[in-house]
């Protein structure tokens, strides 16, 4: 099948190397202590964050540092034919391991000794990158909760199809067969955090696409520090004096 | 997606239908979803929903633990005694309905979808329509399942198989409401509409539900957001025909769902409706009902454990009958704002 | 089950005259021929026994027609989750069917909902103060499903309680009516219940009046369904009394 | 931006704008680029010493925020003040908070904080009034004293050896609070002040405005003198049980008067909307919130809905602008 066409546009008549629209939003869960929306083009997740709290379960608790626990779910008309799964399936515990570790490199833990923060995703659409979504949606609720970080962690994810390197893969796109390459990278300190690849690439192709992703990353981090931004003035300025 | 089905059972009749990726960056296709077949397909898949319902819910509702929104002794009796004088801690008279904000086509891949938010409650619901084959018992009529799910978003506690409970008392309450007696008599969706060939090919209906955020009456949110939902519904009408008349818009079939909720709290001498997370764990029962616009009863359930008297059930009744034709029209006048408000936003688009 | 002499099963339909009034005698109504032969308000009989489980604080065996019935309580001990603190007990229901309870292996409604039901249908009934820190269970299972499950499985949980020595407010006794056209059939069993237009289930401590369980699906008028309510509580307070009988049997005369 | 969830139609939607524009050209414009995101650089001086003060980090020798929030420098100290975030206690705060346990000695309590805080039965003065050991016995009665759920007063003694945060309610103004209700609002919008308890004797209401971001607005409660206290509490947990008993008739007679729970409310409704619309809430504010529901004769409830958050946020920048102008 042609994904890029001659004339050099996508299935969904994008460039190869145009990302789909983002969209973010903060504060959707009154109750959390965190939340926001994050939108890739048609994927869509929430996350909430609840903590820094008392640790709920005394047996886990770290003298040292923050305990911090993910659960990612999939909501049952989040892709386009409908499955009932079961809770707790092995790609959401993976997925959950995946964005744990990742937002857990970045948050300064041994600031909060003896706390919990739970980070919950709920995906409601699911057109790929669905673990990109996650993260920066993840990300976007831990600064909405005041939980001190190192940097912002963001992510973004490329593929290789039709001999061409693509950014921001779609479900299409990436139920291909081709390589699909997700990073999440800390763009202040410039580190990588994340790097998962499926299939097969070349060592000089895998260099491109990798490349591709992290400036994937980076354009989804200042779009992301531009709404934090503006969420902090604004909640300065209506809080007043 | 939807139509990889029709290959398998019609085989004959049905040639090739578009699939329709869920694509990306462009916005989402409109719903209603328009199917026009190709240029080159013999049959035309004209397409139009048929759910011609009728039903009323009231709902009240215990959620979780009580002692997860543990209150002191004095804030118990703030509430009941709120209660007793008719004026709840937000100020709301007994029968008052927090604001509901209704939001439609929400969720673009599916044949419809709302969400709905009262107070800090925020609930979203989908319709799905796939092509399945009738219950041999059944064979003029269509099937509908009704899921519920709570997501960790709303309570912490849900975590794992932590809202499993809930799920599932929220699916069978709503179930109970929607689909009406075993012979499909009384159901707030006209499963028949869902016939496409008899015994052959019907439509299944997937309404799925998810809590995203909850403080109280969920289950009056979810029948709001799955009436809504199904007021968006566009579903193909099959036809077997020839010609191709396929610019032809769609028609989307309104199903009158309404839902209400009605509770009573532990003073046991009042009723309320659309209680709080607070005010529920300050309820030893409460009755869900459902009323259709004909003011007859389609489903009832009690939740929680401490008992009624028979004559206070059907006072409750009374009450939530009345209480019903307002928050039909309410709910009525939200969605269709919510539903001019989501074409605005199509043509824009 | 060595049937005694004393346990010919009672029955407990209830009488016609409370509802007399609200039914014009039509000919559907007294031609209609119920699958067993019963006539619409007529219950099926009722074979109540307590102490079928030997290991169980109580347990009873309930056989209505063709729905058997056994229900076994544990209790009260010791919480097995750690719990926070709570002056009051804890009540755990758990409902299962066996595979061969149904003629079709996936015909067994969904257990979970039915544990949840009956945990409701339960909870209003226990005098929960009286046994703080612990937990009781009921464990009830479905040997074999003829109809009415749910009230079956709630009657029979309820004697088991008794037999176990748990502190009640009263006994609960549950009945259901469906809603075929206009007539209103008691005690459906499965064909019937398969084929309803409406289905309308109570559970109540007949001797309190109280109602901690209530369930209606289907389109009902509101005369309707009090005319079904006084059926069904007619009914309950009949087989409250069968239920009384059984206890004070096996209490008169114990197990060898 | 966070959503307000509200339906407003079109005039109220341009209102609400004009208002939240007007506000924002009021806040200090000098201000207006100290706000910082995480992992922002954050400009100094570095021929001075500096201080570097919390939600900051250094990197490669420069200063890096860790915390949305606002750049604050008191002398050589930077810091970024944090908005949104869970509390962040300090030694003296007032605060309102639930108890959740019992524990040996000490009550455990949900204050909003990363973790719980503990308020030892030794920092706290007993109902008799009587400075002395505590004994088994008192310990074996601290359920008379708080119970789980109970919401509570107290002030922040500090963080012990141990890494608890213990609090202290060593005065009559601190304990048990009844009649009336908890509200929940961020603790940004609480300024610290040196007067957290709040007497509306107009209104027959107290409102408590935790640090910690809870906030208490109940039925007035006198504060009283240790020999009363000490009347009134050795009838207390006589009066507590008999109240769990007691039937509807009686319990009925407890209930808080109608018209201080119209106040009561209409005051917690008040909070409720400054809250959502997230302006800094002070006593004097909700005083005039409250004001102005009466003077439109609005009933409590209609508070919360659309055009009254319209009206509070152009009340709010009518005040500012009026404050700025006597500047």
């Amino acid at each position: 099948m042609e994904y890029v066409n001659p004339e050099g546009l996508r299935l969904d008549g994008r460039r190869p190397m145009e990302m789909r629209q983002l969209r973010g939003e903060i504060g959707v869960v009154s109750k959390a202590d965190g939340s926001a929306v994050f939108e890739m083009g048609n994927t869509k997740v929430i996350a909430a964050v609840y903590g820094p709290r008392e640790v709920q379960n005394r047996s886990q608790q770290l003298n040292d540092q923050a305990l911090v626990r993910c659960e990612y779910s999939m909501a049952n008309f989040s892709t386009g034919d409908r499955m009932r799964k079961p809770k707790g399936d092995r790609r959401s515990t993976e997925i959950s391991l995946v964005i744990r570790q990742t937002m857990e490199a970045s948050i300064l833990t041994h600031l909060m000794p003896r706390s919990q923060i739970d980070i919950f995703v709920q995906v409601l659409q699911a057109d790929g990158g669905t673990r990109s979504a996650c993260i920066n949606a993840a990300t976007l609720a831990l600064a909405d909760a005041g939980i001190p970080m190192r940097d912002l962690v963001t992510s973004c994810s490329a593929g290789y199809l039709n001999g061409t390197p693509l950014l921001d893969l779609n479900y299409v796109e990436d139920s291909a067969g081709g390589a699909d390459v997700t990073v999440g990278i800390l763009p202040k300190l410039d580190k990588v955090t994340l790097l998962q690849m499926d299939a097969k690439l070349q060592m000089d192709t895998f260099e491109n696409v990798m490349q591709l992703a992290i400036e994937g990353c980076k354009a989804v981090a200042s779009y992301i520090r531009e709404i934090l931004l503006d969420n902090t003035k604004q909640l300065e300025f209506r809080r007043g004096v | 997606m939807i139509f990889s089905k029709v290959k398998g059972v019609l085989a004959d009749e049905v040639l090739d239908l578009p699939t329709q990726c869920p694509s990306s960056r462009t916005p989402p296709p409109p719903s209603p979803v328009t199917v026009q077949p190709p240029a080159s397909s013999p049959l035309d898949f004209e397409v139009r929903l048929g759910i011609a319902g009728k039903v009323v819910k009231r709902y009240s509702f215990l959620i979780g633990d009580p002692l997860m929104v543990g209150l002191s002794f004095g804030e118990k009796n703030f509430i009941k005694g709120g209660i007793a004088h008719d004026l709840r801690t937000d100020g709301r008279k007994r029968l008052t309905y927090r604001p509901i904000f209704v939001e439609t086509g929400v969720i673009p891949q599916a044949s419809g979808s709302a969400r709905v938010k009262m107070g800090a409650t925020d609930v979203i619901a989908s319709v799905k329509a796939e092509l399945g084959k009738p219950n041999p018992s059944h064979p003029d009529k269509g099937k509908v399942s009704i899921y519920v799910d709570c997501s960790p978003t709303a309570e912490p506690t849900f975590e794992g198989r932590g809202g499993e409970e809930l799920s599932t008392e929220l699916s069978s309450a709503l179930q109970r409401c929607l689909l009406g007696g075993k012979s499909g008599a009384g159901a707030g969706i006209d499963l028949s509409s869902l016939s496409i060939v008899e015994g052959k090919v019907c439509w299944d209906l997937y309404i799925d539900g998810l809590v995203v955020s909850s403080d109280g009456n969920v289950l009056d949110a979810l029948g709001a957001a799955i009436k809504a939902a199904l007021s968006n519904t566009a579903i193909p009408k099959v036809q077997v025909a020839a010609n191709a008349s396929s610019d032809e818009q769609p028609e989307v079939d309104v199903s009158d769902e309404e839902f209400l909720q009605f509770d009573t709290s532990g003073v046991g001498r009042h009723y309320i409706v659309d209680a709080t997370t607070e005010e529920e764990s300050q309820m030893s029962s409460a009755i869900s009902v459902s009323i259709n616009r004909q003011g007859r009863i389609c489903g009832l359930t009690k939740r929680g454990g401490a008992g009624l008297d028979p004559s206070v059930i059907l006072d409750m009744i009374s009450v939530g009958k009345h209480v019903s034709e307002q928050l039909i029209n309410k709910l009525d006048s939200e969605i269709a704002a919510a539903e001019a408000c989501d074409e605005d936003n199509e043509m824009d688009s | 089950m060595a049937g005694k002499a004393s346990a010919t099963p009672a029955t407990y339909s209830p009488s016609p005259t409370g509802h007399r009034k609200k039914r014009p005698p039509t000919l559907t109504d007294s031609d209609w021929i119920r699958p067993d032969g019963r006539t619409v308000h007529q219950c099926r009989p009722a074979f109540l026994r307590t102490g079928a489980v030997n290991s169980a604080s109580g347990s009873a065996y309930a056989e209505f027609g063709n729905t058997k019935v056994i229900v076994s309580v544990f209790g009260p001990r010791e919480s097995k989750k750690a719990m926070m603190y709570s002056d009051t007990g804890r009540l755990n229901c758990n409902v299962s069917y066996t595979n061969f309870a149904t003629p079709n292996r996936s015909q067994a409604p969904e257990p979970k909902d039915l544990s949840s039901m009956l945990h409701k249908a339960l909870e209003g009934a226990i005098i929960l103060k009286s046994f703080p820190k612990t937990t009781v269970d009921v464990f009830a299972l479905v040997l074999e499903s003829g109809g009415s499950d749910l009230p079956v499985i709630t009657t029979c949980a309820s004697l088991a309680l008794a037999d176990a020595g748990i502190m009640l407010y009263d006994m609960v006794a549950s009945v259901s009516v469906s809603c075929y056209g206009k007539n209103l059939l008691i005690d459906p069993v499965s064909e019937e219940e398969s084929y309803q237009d409406g289905s309308l289930l109570i559970t109540c401590m007949p001797s309190r009046n109280e109602v901690t369980q209530m369930t209606v699906t289907g389109d009902w008028s509101t005369p309707k369904i009090h005319e079904a309510m006084q059926l069904c509580l007619d009914a309950c307070s009949k087989l409250g009394k069968i239920m009384r009988t059984s206890l004070k049997e096996s209490a008169s005369c114990p197990h060898d | 931006m966070r959503d307000l969830q509200l339906s407003l139609n079109k005039g109220q939607s341009v209102r609400l704008e004009r208002a939240l524009e007007q506000l924002e050209s009021l806040s200090s414009k000098a201000n207006s680029d100290a706000s910082v995101t995480v992992a922002d650089d954050i400009s100094v001086n570095y021929e001075d010493a500096i201080l570097k003060g919390h939600g900051t980090v250094e990197m490669d020798g420069r200063l890096v925020a860790t915390l949305c929030g606002v750049v604050e420098r008191v002398n050589k100290l930077v810091y970024v003040r944090a908005l949104r975030a869970r509390y962040k206690p300090e030694i003296g705060d007032i605060i309102v908070g639930r108890v959740i346990e019992v524990a040996p000695k000490r009550w455990r309590l949900e204050i909003n904080f990363s973790q719980d805080a503990v308020l030892m039965l030794s920092s706290m003065n007993l109902p008799d009034g009587i400075q002395r050991r505590r004994t088994a016995i008192d310990e074996l009665n601290m359920r008379s004293i708080f119970e789980e759920s109970d919401v509570i007063c107290a002030e922040v003694r500090g963080f012990q050896h141990d890494g608890c945060l213990h609090l202290q309610a060593r005065s009559q103004k601190y304990g048990k609070l009844k009649k009336g209700q908890l509200l929940t609002i961020p603790p940004y919008l609480v300024k610290k002040r040196k007067q957290h308890f709040h007497y509306l004797d107009e209104y027959g209401i107290d409102v408590i405005l935790g640090c910690n971001g809870f906030v208490w607005v109940g039925e007035h409660v006198e504060t009283r003198d240790d020999m009363a206290e000490d009347l009134s509490n050795k009838s207390e947990p006589s009066s507590v049980k008999s109240l769990n008993t007691m039937s509807d008739d009686e319990a009925e007679e407890t209930y808080t008067p109608p018209e201080t729970r119209q106040n009561i409310c209409r005051t917690a409704n008040a909070i409720r909307v400054l809250s959502t619309l997230g302006f800094m809430i002070t006593v004097e504010v909700v005083v005039e919130i409250v004001k102005l529901s009466i003077s439109l004769n609005l009933d409590v409830h209609e508070m919360l809905g659309a055009e009254f958050y319209v009206l509070v946020a152009e009340k709010e920048a009518e005040r500012r602008s009026l404050l700025t102008k006597r500047r």
